[in-house]
Order: structure tokens, then sequence, then C-alpha cells
């Protein structure tokens, strides 16, 4: 987006402009100190002396704009390499001080709705509300210069490994605190800040240095990212309450997942996804030992996933191979009527419609407990002192799923299946005219996707106790659709991100919820229409969905060479003079 | 110019052999492409030797490229068959390209949004064998044929001349480096016959001397290549035989000498509205005759087609 | 015999429903090449625009058959015309046009989208007008005099008003159609920016008001099969587009998608199939339970079979 | 290097700085947050020391919520009434309401919540089976007592095989009747009044289908004949195919299982197309919008609901009119009786298991058992539980729609089957 011209004359004004953001921010220091509300609203603001902590996040936010507005004026941009250019204190100082104004904003406004309105604000509010403005007119003044270089810093591993771990402690505290708050005020607010935190370290150029470092040291990102996740249930006190919004946000990511190999890896449009998850649930309910399985053999867990990932994978090739060969619009309309036969399906076979199977819309319920080796994922634990509830196993249960979904949907991207589908997505008659075999490769993608989807649904039938044909809804695919399509397609922290908002949103926003639909198609709407690549897009799919935009393309292809220099680095430490050898065995 | 390679290395860094007698690689028999009512191509039996270069002219719409999409599948002929190496080769695009046989697009068809050395990695899909549990598990066979494949990848690119771009996106290269990384992809595949669809339209002298040079070392790979083109004087001065379609038929088949002094080569190309050489190598009894009722010809140096504006400048030059 | 006759009677006015809205993806799939997936929602829009066109005029109730039928109908036809094609002209110009040249997918999201939360506000925020009825569940629709309730009886069968005012709305429609698309300037607009959008703009037309025309027109008729479900079914409500909408893709597509006609014989095609599957298939999967089934199983087979539909040309990709 | 060093440094200072926080948390453990209770009652402000809460899931959102909040509105009633009479000396009893959406996911995700609330004593919910289903395991594991207002699945309660009941959650109770009681009082009803020839028809949604079985049974049984059994798909809006095939067969009486806005233009469609006989259906036919969906041509529809007409018992009266006064904004709905007399089985029995606790976790269990002795008059009629935790109340009475309003045909108290 084109800065407006009349906000580059500001600039003339830069150093009384930095005073009037230095004097908003000493407000805003202050104001914590006072109470800012009445009565107690959101988490509670009313102490003289005692920020809560939502106002410590507040000051947190305020600490870093003090050091924007400071360095910024400090350090001059001189030099490619400069300190000036490589972390842009004013680019950061302006994100900081709109994304302080924000938050205040959403604070005061949550809170005036708790309380009886904007009476029951106290002095402290205001003053935040202040000093807020004046920092964001402060810095409006402030050149912008150019975007941050940091992300092409080379640093030394250990500190980008240390970036990594506190990036991801971050998260884990952002998500363990974040559950915590039950006011909705309280959690929006408080997911405002985290989302401004982000934005304002992507505006430094945090951000960028902290993406290539996470893409130089995959490993480590990879294992300290399973780590946090792992030890999250310990954060929670025993309370499993957030355990089964955790296992549920799990099984929807596996899900869309899976569902990205077809969409994002292979660009096939499959609005019927939801039918895998269930062909999946359904199996291992059948397969259970509930009173109400209607086939009396129940083999052990392990096999039932298989069976379950087969089932799935079996329906997506009857499905896939007749109509892979129609073209794209087409199949988002038969995957969506193979849903909807799905799920009629389920519902007639219950003995008087047709076999009973599925014993129709009553579904299978009572599904027991999972059980390895004496382990009752159905009863409590207590590990190092802290109860591991029911949900917590499952949690970790899924973890592992999710980790064997990761690892294949990343290992088949970074091989020769994903170039063909890559290839088939950019133009699939050219992809054919080089020899790559299109139809096997989105047979094999949606067949791949659907054995997925079948695994998480074989989980999910335990954790839910009971399995329903009324779960497996066109909606639920749409909502896998806009899972992938919100945080990035062919990306996993993509799914991850989308996945997160989707089902941990209307969690916690309730009294929101008779407007989720509605926010939901409107979300839809104005992503493909102004960030259709999603939050966190995949580069190549950032460029698809913006074919004219040649500066990105550049942009893109720097990240791409920067990224190779340290594959090639990594690969020849990994495996020493394999290039040379296997130019004499190959030939 | 009749040098003929064997063997079956189709490196580029296999030497250029000579000595074996000319052979037949592909056998097109009477095929016919019809659209509706209408014959794109009617009946048209052509071979193609081993490690020749066969070029394919005809005024726009005589059913080249028509032709070409029946060579690799992409239209199954409405009858007739084609043959590789004496095996019938079926029309689908892809068994075609394992087979053997790749080809080049008219307007450029790269994958834009993948870089250079993706580009031509995607092509090396049906030499390789990894499936996806190997993938997935990052089994050794994975590992070793991905080595294999970003080298072998990497040194088609060198050989067109591309090595510098392997992590540039091909959107970004220049067109002329489009078009021969488009080669570069085709090669990738290890062919033994390469299709080339206008491979210099759009370029400059010194792009086109350079695409020549280039598929001249093609050949010498026992590569046989077969490429229309519009530009008379690369396609004499290229090719070992010269076959002109014109409306959906093959209406001369012979050398450059023999097509370009063909009477009815002439006659046919009065209607057409294309390019025509206005310098050919034998300037006696050429096509050149027709420069004056050739209205193409009267444009002024520096018309509205640049390209051809240039072609002509340097014809100018040469004679 | 009556009860297969009967079934077909059936059958025909359901699918005379469904051929009026799949007008409405044809046209919009024809000119732009989008699965215009929010129609269903059009058809809904319609069908409480004419509800709403009816509250204004004060819910006038136990007229005289002639002001029922002079006045009140087509005041509520145009009402349910009116809103339908603002939505629809809305919707193009806010979702769609932004994103012509957009990859595939960002515009079938975007519908995907659009459809929801049309559903949503409608269903939200429609009860709330002051004196209208909660839209959280469905509506009654008003008692047509002359129309609602009544019946005729044509030897064994009974045929009801309403199933004949939809066939004959679909009759009168199906000729305006053709008449609009071929003879009048703007059709014709239509029918080159569905051959080729670039070279019609080339040529002077207004492209943009032509695909905005086909929205348009399509809308229409998804009005009229609004108003014709509100008679024939006496309840409306914000959720009926998506089953409907579903099955009227299913029939343009089983018509062949782009072809008006073929809309039409898919719809009726479709009705009649759903009707009949109820009634003639023998065993578990002959009850209604499977009709649905049936008529999805169908989709997919012609897709398989005959991709271009029952009435549509094959079309061959341009390489 | 150091220029870069102390450029990455400085640059971390900002997350540094905001992970530290997370030490700050300490307030948060003192002060205790609103919660998601404010639709919670027991603001009479009653001076003793000891909290029970009462929790309650049900869809208070999306196409159900009229249904729900009528519920939270009944239990919150009772509450209210409980403490301001002091029913349970030296307690104060809170309702947490909790949204379901009507599917199970969200309610198993309220039902652990809820759990994990050591306060909770029992709860009242939820309105949809499958939701049951769910929850049911989760509140069973933490010996929390649920009853039911409106599940009407036999097997919640009597297990996977109906013909050898066994009694599936120890916890759980329902206050409503089960399809398995309104289905035969239909079919007598039927046979009584010379329907012999009838049509059924259901949704194929566990209601509708489960009421359909058990009315076809008690009918044969009873001497009668299902001359065809149909379904339609509740999505669909065209249902003359099916009536076409049903009229084929010429049944006296159609029986619907299902609920009022399918059936509403079922029956519509059904007279329309000329077959002029009466609609009969459960407790979800019994609702004034069927009317006005199945327009002029309803009367003679019938309807089973459970419980004595209002005006006929004095309780159900005063809970009409306790409700009234309350204030809520939305109607009691269709379960609202059934949720109230739900949350008094729980005050009734924490009546007994809150006498001699000192903490409302304790009590639990005390509760799950003394819910098994209750015994009380209820709005709908009597409240006690079977040895399967069902209703033992088995009063039942037939509507008809009589110019264009339901009216009472008969009410008995249903001992068949």
């Amino acid at each position: 987006m084109n800065r407006p011209a009349f906000l580059a004359s500001f600039e003339r004004f830069a150093a009384p402009g930095r005073l009037v953001a230095l004097v908003g921010t000493a407000l805003l220091l202050a104001a914590p100190m006072l109470p800012w509300a009445y009565r107690p609203a959101l988490d509670d603001m009313t102490f003289w002396f005692a920020p809560s902590p939502l106002q410590w996040c507040g000051l947190a936010l305020t600490v870093v704009l003090l050091a924007c507005l400071v360095l910024g004026w400090v350090v001059r941009p001189q030099g490619r390499r400069s300190l000036g250019r490589r972390l842009n204190f004013n680019r950061g100082a302006r994100a900081a001080a709109i994304a302080l104004l924000a938050f205040v904003a959403v604070v005061l406004v949550a809170s005036a709705l708790e309380l009886a309105g904007l009476v029951a604000l106290e002095p402290g509010g205001w003053l935040a509300l202040a000093g807020a403005m004046l920092a964001a007119s402060g810095v409006l003044t402030l050149p912008r210069g150019e975007e941050p270089t940091l992300r092409t810093l080379r640093s030394p591993a250990w500190l980008q490994i240390l970036g990594i771990v506190l990036a991801l402690a971050f998260v884990l505290f952002v998500a363990a605190y974040g559950l915590d708050l039950d006011d909705p005020g309280a959690f929006f607010s408080f997911g405002v800040w985290a989302g401004v935190v982000v934005w304002v370290a992507a505006q430094v150029g945090l951000l960028g240095w902290l993406s290539t470092a996470a893409g130089q040291n995959r490993s480590v990102l990879v294992l300290s990212a399973f780590v946090v996740a792992f030890v999250f249930p310990f954060t929670q006190n025993g309370s499993d309450a957030n355990m089964s919004i955790a296992a549920g946000v799990l099984i929807f990511a596996a899900t869309a997942m899976g569902l990205n190999i077809v969409v994002g890896l292979a660009g096939l449009l499959d609005l019927g996804y939801i039918a895998f998850l269930g062909a999946g649930a359904f199996t291992a309910a059948v397969l259970s030992e509930s009173a109400f399985a209607t086939i009396g053999w129940s083999p052990p867990f392990p096999i039932v996933v298989l069976i379950s990932g087969c089932v799935s994978a079996l329906l997506g090739l009857l499905i896939g191979s007749p109509t892979l060969r129609v073209s794209g619009d087409y199949l988002a309309i038969v995957t969506l009527a193979f849903g909807e036969i799905f799920r009629i399906s389920m519902n007639n076979l219950d003995g008087t419609d047709g076999p009973n199977l599925t014993r129709g819309s009553n579904g299978i319920p009572a599904i027991p407990n999972l059980d390895f080796f004496g382990f009752d994922f159905g009863s409590p634990h207590d590990i190092f002192g802290i109860t591991i509830g029911r949900f917590a196993n499952y949690y970790w249960l899924l973890l592992l799923v999710m980790g064997l979904i990761i690892l294949v949907f990343t290992n088949l991207n970074r091989s020769r299946i994903g170039r063909g589908w890559v290839a088939i997505r950019e133009d699939e008659r050219a992809a054919e005219a080089m020899g790559v075999n299109t139809f096997g490769l989105k047979l094999l993608a949606f067949a791949g996707g659907a054995f997925l989807a079948g695994v998480a649904g074989s989980v999910k039938a335990h954790v839910d106790v009971s399995v329903t044909p009324d779960q497996y809804i066109f909606l639920e695919s749409a909502f896998l659709v806009a899972g992938i399509v919100l945080g990035g397609m062919g990306t996993v922290g993509g799914v991850l991100v989308g996945a997160t908002v989707l089902k941990l949103l209307p969690e916690k926003l309730r009294f929101f919820e008779d407007y989720r639909l509605l926010t939901f198609g409107l979300l839809l709407v104005v992503m493909m229409r102004f960030r259709p690549e999603g939050l966190m897009p995949d580069e190549r799919r950032q460029l698809e969905f913006h074919d004219d935009d040649e500066e990105l393309a550049d942009e893109v292809a720097d990240d791409v060479a920067a990224h190779r220099v340290g594959s090639v680095v990594e690969g020849t430490s990994a495996e020493p003079g394999s290039g040379a050898t296997a130019k004499g065995d190959h030939r | 110019m009749t040098a003929h390679a064997h063997g079956a290395s189709a490196h580029p860094a296999a030497g250029r052999e000579t000595g074996a007698p000319a052979s037949g690689l592909l056998q097109a028999r009477d095929v016919t492409m019809q659209f509706g009512g209408l014959t794109a191509v009617n009946q048209v039996s052509l071979d193609i030797h081993r490690g020749e270069i066969l070029g394919l002219i005809g005024p726009n719409g005589a059913g080249k490229t028509t032709f070409f999409n029946c060579l690799t599948g992409m239209y199954p002929p409405t009858s007739g068959s084609v043959l590789l190496d004496g095996q019938v080769l079926p029309p689908k695009p892809r068994k075609v390209a394992a087979a053997g046989v790749s080809r080049t697009f008219q307007n450029i068809r790269l994958f834009h949004n993948m870089t250079a050395l993706e580009n031509v990695m995607v092509a090396r899909y049906c030499r390789t064998r990894t499936n996806a549990l190997d993938a997935i598990f990052r089994l050794p066979r994975h590992r070793r044929e991905e080595v294999e494949t970003r080298e072998v990848s990497q040194r088609w690119l060198e050989f067109v001349g591309l090595g510098h771009t392997t992590d540039l996106l091909s959107r970004n290269l220049p067109y002329g480096d489009q078009r021969r990384l488009e080669i570069a992809r085709a090669l990738a595949l290890e062919p033994k016959l390469l299709l080339l669809d206008e491979p210099t339209a759009g370029m400059n002298p010194q792009e086109t001397r350079e695409a020549e040079e280039l598929i001249q070392r093609i050949r010498g790979l026992d590569i046989a290549v077969l490429v229309i083109e519009h530009d008379m004087r690369f396609i004499f001065s290229l090719c070992d035989r010269v076959v002109c379609l014109v409306r959906g038929e093959v209406l001369v088949e012979g050398t450059p000498a023999e097509v370009q002094h063909d009477p009815r080569v002439i006659e046919a190309y009065i209607g057409g509205s294309v390019d025509l050489p206005n310098a050919a190598p034998a300037p006696e009894a050429s096509l050149a005759h027709l420069q004056p009722s050739n209205p193409v010809l009267e444009m002024p140096p520096n018309a509205a087609n640049p390209i051809l504006g240039a072609r002509r400048r340097r014809g100018d030059h040469d004679a | 015999m009556d009860l297969f006759l009967q079934q077909l009677v059936n059958g025909l006015s359901l699918g005379a429903l469904y051929a009026l809205i799949a007008v409405g993806y044809t046209v919009v799939y024809g000119i732009v090449q989008l699965i215009n997936f929010a129609h269903g929602e059009i058809f809904m829009v319609g069908a409480f625009g004419a509800y709403t066109t009816w509250m204004l005029m004060g819910a006038p109730a136990s007229l005289s058959v002639g002001i029922a039928l002079g006045v009140v109908l087509p005041a509520m036809l145009l009402g349910g015309i009116v809103t339908s094609v603002t939505v629809a002209l809305l919707m193009e110009r806010l979702a769609y046009r932004p994103l012509r040249s957009a990859p595939r997918l960002a515009p079938l999201i975007s519908a995907i989208g659009i459809s929801i939360a049309l559903q949503e506000a409608v269903r939200l925020f429609y009860g709330r007008i002051p004196g209208f009825p909660d839209s959280r569940r469905a509506i009654p629709f008003p008692v047509i005099e002359g129309i609602t309730g009544r019946t005729v009886q044509f030897g064994g069968l009974t045929i009801q008003y309403s199933a004949l005012f939809t066939l004959g709305a679909l009759a009168v429609c199906t000729v305006l159609l053709w008449w609009f698309v071929n003879k009048t300037r703007m059709g014709r607009a239509m029918q080159a920016t569905s051959q080729d959008a670039d070279t019609s703009r080339l040529m002077g037309i207004n492209v943009d008001r032509a695909i905005a025309t086909a929205f348009a027109v399509g809308a229409a008729l998804a009005a009229v099969a609004g108003l014709a479900h509100g008679l024939r079914y006496n309840n409306i409500d914000p959720l009926m587009g998506f089953l409907s909408g579903l099955k009227a893709f299913t029939a343009a597509v089983l018509g062949g998608i782009g072809n008006i006609n073929g809309a039409v014989v898919g719809g009726l095609t479709l009705g009649v199939v759903e009707a009949m599957a109820t009634t003639f298939i023998p065993g578990q999967f002959g009850s209604s339970a499977w009709k649905d089934v049936w008529a999805f199983v169908l989709l997919i087979l012609v897709l398989v079979f005959r991709p271009q539909g029952l009435l549509g040309a094959k079309v061959v990709d341009r390489a | 290097m150091t220029i870069h060093r102390r450029a990455v440094l400085a640059g971390f200072a900002g997350v540094a700085a905001t992970i530290t926080l997370s030490g700050c948390g300490s307030r948060t453990a003192t002060t205790t947050t609103t919660g998601e209770s404010t639709a919670g009652s027991g603001s009479t402000g009653a001076a003793s020391g000891n909290v029970a809460k009462i929790g309650f899931i049900a869809p208070l959102s999306g196409g159900l919520s009229a249904m729900g909040t009528g519920m939270r509105n009944s239990v919150d009633l009772a509450i209210k009434q409980a403490n301001e009479s002091g029913a349970i000396p030296g307690w104060t009893l809170e309702l947490v309401a909790e949204d379901d959406q009507g599917q199970p996911d969200p309610g198993r995700n309220a039902a652990t919540k809820l759990a994990g609330d050591s306060d909770i004593v029992g709860v009242v919910g939820p309105l949809n089976s499958s939701v049951g289903q769910a929850i049911q395991p989760v509140l069973d594991a933490a010996t929390i007592a649920l009853v039911s207002p409106a599940n009407t699945n036999p097997t919640l309660t009597k297990g996977a095989d109906l013909a050898n009941p066994q009694r599936a959650y120890a916890s759980y109770f329902r206050t409503c009747t089960t399809d398995a009681v309104q289905g035969p009082f239909a079919a007598q009803y039927l046979l009584d009044n010379g329907f012999t020839q009838v049509a059924t028809v259901h949704d194929k949604k566990a209601y509708g289908q489960g009421l359909v079985e058990a009315f076809t049974t008690a009918f044969t049984e009873g001497g009668g004949t299902v001359v065809a059994a149909e379904t339609i798909n509740p999505d669909d809006k065209d249902y003359s195919a099916v009536i076409t095939k049903v009229a084929a067969s010429s049944p006296a009486a159609l029986y619907y299982g299902g609920e009022y806005p399918n059936a509403g233009p079922l029956s519509q469609q059904m007279k329309a197309s000329g077959l002029n006989v009466p609609l009969m259906g459960g407790d979800g036919l019994y609702d004034a919008a069927y009317i006005e969906l199945a327009g002029s041509t309803s009367d003679g529809d019938l309807a089973t609901s459970v419980g004595a007409p209002t005006d006929s018992l004095p309780s159900a009266q005063a809970f009409v009119d306790a409700y009234d006064a309350g204030g809520y904004a939305e109607g009691y709905s269709a379960y609202g009786m059934y949720a109230y007399d739900a949350a008094n089985a729980i005050i009734e029995a924490l009546k007994v298991s809150l006498a001699d606790a000192d903490a409302a976790e304790g009590a639990r269990e005390a509760t799950v058992e003394a819910l098994n002795d209750v015994d009380f008059e209820g709005a709908s009629g009597r409240v006690a539980f079977d040895e399967f935790g069902d209703s033992v109340s088995r009063v039942l009475t037939v509507y008809k729609v009589t110019g264009g309003e339901w009216v009472a045909d008969t009410t008995q108290d249903f001992q068949g089957s």
C-alpha cells in the first residue's frame, strides 16, 4: 500500500514529533501505576501501584517503544550494513506506538463494555489513552526509512538458536497465559497484545531475522517447538478444561494439515474433506470395544489406526480416481457432493435403509478410552506432582499424530513429489509434457491426505467418546479450508495458526458466538480480496496470488537464495563429499 | 551435416560421435487430426532420423503446432499413429515424454514461480524413482536421487548457459533466458528427440545465433531435433532436412536447398503473411524472388515489429 | 402407471425450480468460468425479497383472486427480482471483480464466504426489523389466492397450481432468456465475452457490463425461483439456498455448464431422477433417504463419462 | 561483528522484556476472574459461607438457542427460589451456564470445564442426545450428577441393547420421557380412535427415528398395520415424491417422527396433494409454529406431549407465573418445565448430600445417590427416577389442532409397553 503523500511532508517535524512521542511514552509509563477502572473488569485494574498483568503487558510494549524512540534517534542509518538499516527503529517506534494505541483502546472499550460504560473508567485509563494518542501522533512524523534488512544478517548459530528458543518460550507464555483468561474482554485484549507484539517485531526486522534463523536451524526449531508443545500441559496446574480445547485444536489442525497436502501443495480444492475424518472416526468407532459397535472385532489400537487410515485412503481413491480427471472447479463440487454422500450414507447405514453399520443418526457412543500397556488414557496421572488429566493424555497422543503428519507433509513437499505438485499447480499440461505423472500425483495427494485424516479421525473417535454423522457436515469442511486459507496455504505454521484461531476464538469469545459464522464468511471474502495468501504464506503461494508484483518476486528470490546458502552449508556438513562421489556413481 | 551420433549417453558431457548409419527414430504414420469439421492435420507421414535436425515450416495455420501436439500425445490423433524406435507411442504426454520425446512450447510455459533449477528438476521426475515412502522417511534412495537430480539439473542449466540463474525465479529471467530454460528443462528429460516450437520467436539476432549454436550442440549429444520456425534463414542454415506443411498436409520434404527453391513452397507462402528471409544463403533462385509481392517486406525497417526490424537489419548487414 | 405419471409431475415441478436456479450458474460460468457458489443464496434472497414486498404492502390477506394475481403477485415478483439483482450485482462488484485475475481458488473460496455470510446475515438480522417474523426459523409464506392450495385433477393425477406456476415460469423465462441472449445487443455482447473476453474488449464491448449483466440475469431467474419456491412449499428460511443451490449446480453440470438449454434439461432431469429414485429403486437403497445420494452419484457419473454434460459440446483445451 | 551482535541484542530487548513478564502473573492467582457466569444468579446475597454451583449445558447460541436460553432461565429460576427460601441451610447455590452450540465438541469442552470446577455438584443439560453421549463420560468420571431435561434417546439410560437394558452411567438422569413412551402412547391413541392403516415418516434424526420405531412396534403389536414407512431429508423442502409414494398405500393417518420445521410443510403439502388424513407426531410438533407452517389445512393434526396441559396442573401454573414474574427476556420454551424440574431434582438431592458436607466436591457422590431417591411434584408432574435414571412420570397428553390452535384432547397416565 502506498503511503499518502501528505504524510511524507510530516517528516520535516521529525524532531518535535519524537519529543511528543516521548512525552506520550512517559504518560504510558506512568498510567499503569494508576487504577484504570472504578470496578474490576478484565483482569482487575483498580489498584494503585500494582499493575494488572494486562497493564504489565502494556508497560512492556511501552518499554519497547521507548527503546525504539531513543535508539532511532541515536543510531543513524549510515551504510547498508549499519545497525540503523538492519533494525529499523523508526518503523519499530511507529509500530509500537500504533500498537499501543490499539491495545489501550481495546482494553478501555472492553472494560467499558463489561462495566457500566465509559463512566466506570478512572483517570489511569484516560491517561494511558492520552499517552498512546500522543505517542502515535508523534511517531507519524518519523521517517519511515527502508525495510529492515536484518533477515540477511549472518549470525552465529548459538544466537539463532537462542532466538528461536526465546520466541517459542514467548509462544508458550502467550498460550498458557491466554488460555487461562476466562474473561472474554481480558482474553481479547491479551490476544490483541500478542498480535501487535508480533507485528512490532516484524516492523523492527526481528521477525525477518527469526525466520531466517528458523530456516537455517530447522531441526532446532522443530525440536524446540515440540518440546514447548509437550510441556504445555504442565502449565495447566492439573486443569483439564484447556486441554480439552487444545485436543480439539490439535484434531482440527491435524486434519487441516492433511487437507493442506491436497489444497496447499497439489492445488486441488476439496470441499468434502471432513468425510475422510469421519470415515476414520467411524472405522475406529465400529472397531472399538464400545457396546454399540456393530462389528464384533476390536483389534489393538495401532492396527485400528492403520485400518482407519486405509479406509479413508480407499475412499479417497474411490472418489479421486474417476473425478481427478475433471478440472479444478468441477473437482470442488464433486468433492462437496461426495461429502454429502458420506454424511447421508452414515445416516442411512442403520439397519432400515441399509446394513447396520453406523447405527444411523444415533451414532456410536460410549467408545472406551485407549489403554496402552496399562496406561489408561481416561484416568488422570500425576507427573512431577502435576495432575495430567484425560485430555492431556490425548493431547500428547495427538501431538504424536501431528508430528507424523507434519513429517509426511514437509518431507513430501521437499521431494520430487512435492516439486511435481507445485508444477501441476503452476501449469498442469506443461507438467504432464515434462513427464510428470499428473494423475498419479494428484491421486497420491488425495489418498495421502485422506489417509492422514483417517488417522486423525481414529483418535478423534476416542477423544470424543461418541461418533455421530452430524459432526461431519459441509460447514466443517468449509472450516477446514478456511483454516488453511487463513493461515497460509502450503505451510505448516500457517495451518497451525489458522486452526488455532478458528477453534480457539469461538471457545473463548462465547458472547460473540451468534456472529461466528457471519464473521467467518466475511473473513473469507476479505482475506481473498486483500491477503489471499494467508497470514503466514508460503513464498511461492504469495507470488501466485500477486502475479504482477515484481518487487515481491525479487524479494522472494533473495530469500530463496539466502535459504539455499543455509541448506547448502547444512548439506555439505551432513554429507561430506557426497556431491563429488555422486557424480561418479550415477553417470 | 550428415553426422549421426549413437550411444545411450544423452549427457551433455558426452562427446560427439559420428559415423553410424542414418536410422529411423520416430515415424509418424498418416497422422490426422480433426476438430469437429476442421481437419488441422491430414495424413501426415514423417520420419525423423537419429541425430538429425529437421525443420518444420509452413504458413500460419498450416497445422505445425497441432502436429507437434499429436506427436507429444497432447492430442490423441483422430487416426494414424506415431512410432518411436518402432514402438507405438501412446497418446499420453507423460508416456511420450518418458519414452524420450520432449518439447518446448510456442508460448513459453515455464513454472513461473519456481526457480530455474527447480524448473529443470521437475523434468527429472520420470527419470527418478523415489516414492512417497522413501521421501517421507528420507530413505537412502531419496537422498541419493535428490543430490543427483540437483546436480544433473544444474549441469543442464550450465549446458544452455544459465548456470548463474540457479536460484532465480523463472518469471524474473529475461525472455531469451526463459526460452533457453525451457530447452534445459526439456533436455533434462534425457530425450532422444527434442521438439522445439519456435525457439527463436521474439529473440534478437545475437540470441538467435546463440540458439542456433545451442541446437547444434544438442545434436552433438545424439539428440534428434524437430524444430518449428518461421525464420527461414535460421531453418535453412540449421537443418539437415526441411518439411513444409501447408493446410495440414506435407507439401515438400527435402534438403534446405531443395525446399528453398521449390516453387510450390514459394507459392504457398504468397498467401501467407509471415516473414520471409530477405537474404537466403543462395540468393540467385530463392524465396527472395517473392520479396516485391510480399506485403510484410514492404514495411519500413523500424516497423511495429521490432524483432522483425532487427532481423531485417541483420540481413542487410550480411548482404 | 398413475404412480409413475404422478411422480413424473412431481419431478418436473421440482426440476423446474432447479432449472430456474441452474440457469444462473450456467450463465455466469459461461462468461467468467466462475462457479458462483453463492448463487443459491441469491435464490434465497429473492424469496425474502418477495416476502418483504408483501410485508411492505401491509401483508394483504384474503383478497380477491384478481387482486392477488394481478397486483400482489407481480409486485412480489418485482420485489424479489430487484432484491436478488441488487445483491448479485453488489457481490459481483465487491467480491468477484477484484479477483478476476487471481488464481481460480480465490474466487471460489470468496464465493463460499459470501454464501455463508448471506445466510447468516439474513438469519440474524431479518427478524430484527420491527414487525417482521423471526428469521431464525422457517417463515410461512403468504397465501396467494388463486394459487395456494388449489389443485387441478387430471385423470388420476393431482397437479397443484403452484406446480403449474413453476413450470409456466420456467417456460416463460426460457423464452425470454433465449430472446435476450440471441436478439439483443447486450445478449450478443455476453456471448462474445464468453467466447473471448480480451478480444471482445478490443472490439469495443464493455466486458465488465456484460459480466454484470450475466450475474443480473441469473439473479432475476433465481428470484423467480425463490417466489415459486415460496408458493410451492409455503415457507422460506435463510438456509434454503444451500441444498437447492447445490442441486441446481448439479443440474447445470448435468446439462452441460455454460449451456442455457442444458441447464433447463439438466434441472428437469435431476428433478425427475429424484422423484423416481424415491419410488422405483427397489430394496433398502430405494427409500427417499438415498435420493440425494443418487442425485450426486449421477453428477459424478456425468462428470466422468461425459464431462461436457448432456447438451454441452466437447471443448478442446488449447495447448 | 560486534555491531551486528549489539544490534541483535538490542532487538531482543523487546521480546526479553515481554518474557520476563510471565513472572508477574502472581496477582491473577489471588484475584478471581469473573468467569462466564454472567448469567449466574444467587444474587440474593445470603450470608452463608459455602457456595455450591449447579452447572448448565445447552445451546445458548445458534439455531437451537431459543430452547437453550429458555432452559437456562428456568434453571436460574429454580436456583433463585431455592436461595430465597433457604432450601439448603448454610449453602448458597450458583448457576454456571455453558454453551454447547448443540454440538458434541463444544459440549465436551464445557463439561470438562465444569468438571474442573470443584464447586460444581450437579449439571442440568443438555438438549441434544448427541451432546449427552459426549458429556456423560466426562461428568461421570468426576461423579457429577447430570440431569437432562430433554434427551429422549433411550440408549442414554438403558445402554446399547434395549432388550437387555443395563444402566450406562450411574450419574445420569432425565426428567423428560423417552421416545419409548411417547411412540406407544400415540400408537394406542390412533388404535383407540379407529386408525388401523397408518403410514410412518421420519426425518432420520435420532429423535424422529426413535419415535417412529417405538410407535411402529407398539402399533403393530396392537393390531394395526403400517402400510408405508418412509423418510425425508430434513434439509429438503419438497416432499411431493414421498407423499405420492405414501398416498399410493392409502393410509388412514400419517405418523411423523421429527420436529415442526419439517412437519408443518409436510402436512401442508400432503393435504394440498390430496392426501387428506391427519398427521400425528410427538412433542416436536407441539408448537404454535407448526400450525403457522402447516397452514389452514392442519385442522385435525395431532401431537403428543409429556405432562398434563399447563392449565390443569397447579404446579405447572405456578411455574409459569413465577417465570413470568422473573422478568426473563426469552420464553421458557418447550423444555423449560423439565429444566426447572431437573434443577429442583438436584436441589432436592443437595438437601440430603450437602447437609453434612464441608466442601461441595465431597458431596458429589452423595448427590448422585440421593437423586435416586428424589420424589416430588414438579412443574411437569411427578419427578422421580427409576432404576435406569429415567423419569417415572408417564402422564401424556394428546393435542389436536382445532381452529388454528392446539387443544388438549386426551390426558392419560400411560402405562403401556
